[in-house]
Formats: C-alpha cells, sequence, structure tokens
C-alpha cells in the first residue's frame, strides 16, 4: 500500500523536473533539471522493482546509476566550449 | 524491519520532492544547482537504502547503487557549475558577493 | 611527482588497494558466499588489475596503516553527519515562504598537497549543501554558498573546510 | 495504472517541446528525456533488458553524438 503512495509523491517530483525543464530561460537550467530527474528516475526504478518483486529488475538501475553523468558531463563540456 | 524500511523511504521521498520543489522555486542556475542536486543525491541515497532494509536479501546491491549515486553526482554538479560560470550566466539580483573576479588573478601567480 | 619512496614499493601498493576495492565491489554485486563465485572474482579482479593498475599508480597514495584506517571511518561518520544536519537547512530555506537565501560567490584556501586529498575534499564540499565547488586553482577552491556569513578567506576556510580537512591531513600525511 | 498514462503525457510533451525548440542543445535535452521516459515504460511492461539498452544508448550515446554533431555545424536554428 505505501509504496503505491511513494511512487505517486516521486511521480509528481517528475512532473515538477519536466515543468522547469519546458520553462527554462537558459539552456543551463535544462541541463539542471536533466540532472535532477535521472535521479529521481534512479530512485523510482527501485521502488518499482520493489513492487514487482523481482532481484533482476534492480540491473537496470545500477546501469542508469553508473551510466547518466556521462550525458551531463558532456551537455557541459559543450556548454563550455571545449568538447 | 519493514516498519523502520518504510520510514527510511519516506524521509527519502520526501526529500526527493523538496529538490524537485526548489528547482521549480529558487531564482537562478546556481541556486537550482543547490537543491537541485544535493537533496536529490541525499533523498535518492535514503529512499534506496530504505528499500534495501525492507528487502533484506537485496541490501548489498542497493548499497552498490547508493555508492554509484554518491561518487557520480558531485561530477556532474561540479561540471554543470563550472560551465555555466565559463559561458557568463550572471548570478541573481539577491546576491551580496561575487568574487570571480579576485580568483582569476591567483592563476597568473602561481 | 618526485616520490621519496621506492617507486617498486609504490607500485604494489596501487596494485593491492586497487585489487581490494575492485573485490569488494564483486562481493557486494554476487552477494553470495559460494567457492565458485570467490574464485572467479579473484580472476577477474587480478586481470583487471594487471592491465589497469598504471593509471592509478599516479596517485601517490600513503601506506596503509590501522590509525589512518580508524580516522577514515571517523571521516565517514562526519561526513554522514554533516550531509544529514545542512540538508535539512536547506529544506527548510526552500519550503520558507519568503526563501531566507543570501548567495554569493566566494574563495576559500586549503593547505592540502596532494591532488587526490584535494578531490576529496572538493567532493564532500559539493555534497555538504549550502556550499559547492566551482573551480580550483592550485590551493584556493571558487566556491558557491546559498547563506553568505562572512567575505573574508581565513573566515570562510574556517567555517567550509576546517572540519573536513583535520581528518584528511592525518590520513594523506 | 494511472502513473502510465501521465508518463506518457509527459513523454508526448517532451518531444513537441524537441521538435518546437529554436536552441538546439536544448532540443538535444529534450529528446534525452524522451529516452529516459521511455526506458521506464519498458519497464513497466516487464522488459528489464530492452529498459537497459534504452537507458545506455539512449541517454549516454545519443546525447554525445548529437553534441559532436551540433559542434561541427551552428548552435541556433534560424
Amino acid at each position: 500500500m505505501s509504496e503505491i503512495f511513494f511512487l505517486t509523491i516521486i511521480g509528481i517530483g517528475i512532473v515538477l523536473c519536466f515543468f522547469r525543464m519546458l520553462k527554462g530561460p537558459t539552456a543551463a537550467d535544462r541541463a539542471v533539471a536533466l540532472d535532477t530527474v535521472t535521479t529521481v528516475t534512479v530512485a523510482f526504478l527501485v521502488i518499482l522493482g520493489y513492487v514487482f518483486k523481482r532481484y533482476v529488475y534492480l540491473d537496470v538501475s545500477l546501469v542508469y546509476a553508473a551510466l547518466m553523468f556521462v550525458g551531463s558531463v558532456v551537455i557541459a563540456r559543450f556548454l563550455e566550449k571545449g568538447i | 524491519m519493514q516498519i523502520v524500511g518504510i520510514l527510511i523511504t519516506g524521509i527519502g521521498v520526501l526529500f526527493l520532492l523538496l529538490g524537485s520543489y526548489g528547482i521549480v522555486r529558487l531564482p537562478d542556475v546556481y541556486n537550482r544547482l543547490q537543491a537541485g542536486t544535493k537533496c536529490t543525491t541525499f533523498g535518492a541515497l535514503f529512499t534506496i537504502i530504505g528499500v534495501g532494509i525492507m528487502e533484506p536479501s537485496w541490501f548489498w546491491k542497493t548499497l552498490i547503487i547508493a555508492l554509484f549515486i554518491l561518487l557520480t553526482n558531485p561530477i556532474s554538479n561540479h561540471a554543470l557549475g563550472r560551465a555555466s560560470r565559463k559561458s557568463g550566466i550572471p548570478l541573481c539580483d539577491r546576491s551580496v558577493v561575487d568574487k570571480a573576479s579576485e580568483f582569476e588573478q591567483y592563476k597568473g601567480k602561481v | 611527482m618526485a616520490d621519496p619512496e621506492s617507486t617498486s614499493d609504490n607500485k604494489l601498493r596501487s596494485i593491492l588497494y586497487m585489487f581490494l576495492f575492485l573485490y569488494l565491489i564483486w562481493l557486494c554485486l554476487s552477494a553470495s558466499l559460494h567457492y565458485q563465485e570467490l574464485l572467479a572474482g579473484i580472476f577477474f579482479c587480478l586481470l583487471l588489475t594487471i592491465f589497469l593498475h598504471r593509471q592509478y599508480y599516479s596517485l601517490g597514495l600513503p601506506p596503509l596503516t590501522i590509525k589512518r584506517f580508524v580516522f577514515f571511518i571517523i571521516y565517514l561518520v562526519v561526513l554522514f553527519n554533516e550531509i544529514v544536519r545542512a540538508n535539512i537547512d536547506v529544506a527548510y530555506r526552500v519550503i520558507h515562504p519568503k526563501m531566507p537565501i543570501k548567495p554569493g560567490i566566494i574563495v576559500i584556501s586549503t593547505k592540502l598537497k596532494q591532488d587526490i586529498a584535494k578531490m576529496i575534499l572538493a567532493n564532500s564540499i559539493t555534497l555538504t549543501p549550502g556550499t559547492f565547488t566551482l573551480d580550483i586553482i592550485e590551493d584556493k577552491f571558487l566556491v558557491h554558498w546559498i547563506n553568505v556569513q562572512t567575505e573574508d578567506i581565513e573566515e570562510a576556510t574556517r567555517i567550509i573546510g576546517e572540519k573536513f580537512e583535520k581528518y584528511l591531513r592525518v590520513i594523506f600525511e | 495504472m494511472i502513473i502510465v498514462y501521465l508518463l506518457v503525457l509527459l513523454m508526448l510533451a517532451a518531444a513537441i517541446a524537441a521538435s518546437v525548440f529554436k536552441d538546439l542543445l536544448s532540443a538535444v535535452i529534450a529528446a534525452c528525456l524522451v529516452s529516459l521516459i521511455a526506458a521506464i515504460l519498458f519497464y513497466f511492461l516487464q522488459a528489464p533488458d530492452v529498459a537497459m539498452a534504452e537507458a545506455s544508448i539512449g541517454a549516454a550515446l545519443v546525447t554525445a553524438v548529437f553534441i559532436v554533431a551540433i559542434k561541427r555545424t551552428k548552435r541556433h536554428e534560424e
């Protein structure tokens, strides 16, 4: 029962991040929103794996947590005019 | 054990929501980085460890996920902050002090 | 970096550290104590260590003693305590209707010499909400602070960096 | 179940935003979010292997390739 409650709260958080991504005046604001929404998504996937009761599903969030910062770093390098 | 896990997960979820709310509310890029990538680091850490406590056979793998988040999140935070300073985004008008120009002179001295 | 110690000693130490770190991650990932998994872990960790230890060789890690290990554990506890306490502070600032923030960019200095110690200090400052590191030149850090209490370099160093730096100085020197 | 409809709506919003933005960097960020939501939807449909591939390719690799392409041309669309 409580898992549904948690999932709803995290869903509201994802919607708020999307609002900043659509509105954000500069590209840096949008990149910050992307970085936040990936971290929130990792927590979302772990709770979802607990709802489905499958141990294998944790691998997806493991891959997310290890790889998603690459996108943020590449965008940051481009903003810095370096790549 | 179940109740402790639910409590810790609840604290983490609350901080995730607060971090997302801070993204919408705070005035400029640097303050959004403060709320957005650190309240969420803390919240995700607590959420994942809480799920590990609720299901004790998952504990070690959730520990590894939490370790990865703890290691990679400061790096992307630092990269985004440095990039937005180099690309010339100004501070908001409520700021008190800006010592970035004073910082640049250390580069020549060393 | 000119090293006073003999280089073969340093090389052996970097191999040992990297092997232990990889093997801990393997143990947590497999989460079983069956002998076949343990043997496969030793094999793959040795293979990775032999191919990759050159990048870790230049970090210049100090030798492992009991005192350093105990201080490292204390450092982790202090870091966790700071994260929890300061996170509640930032959450209070976000949900307060008037938003009592006073942001600004300041400079702090450090006495640490090694690159890896400076990296750990910068990441600790970033993880403590309210402050994050923007840039590093030699021994000066550029820090964004959400609630500026002082503009002086020494005063800001005492407030932000000192609580981590006194442990890191014991660990790395 | 309602959360799936919410995610589909968010995915549509991100896809429309990716085609509307004039700043190409923002468009790349929106496209990255589309693949992120797609990974969550695959997860809901009980296909964790597809979700893993979508996560690693769509989020990290495609972003890097698009950024290199923008670097070779211009950032703002006329």
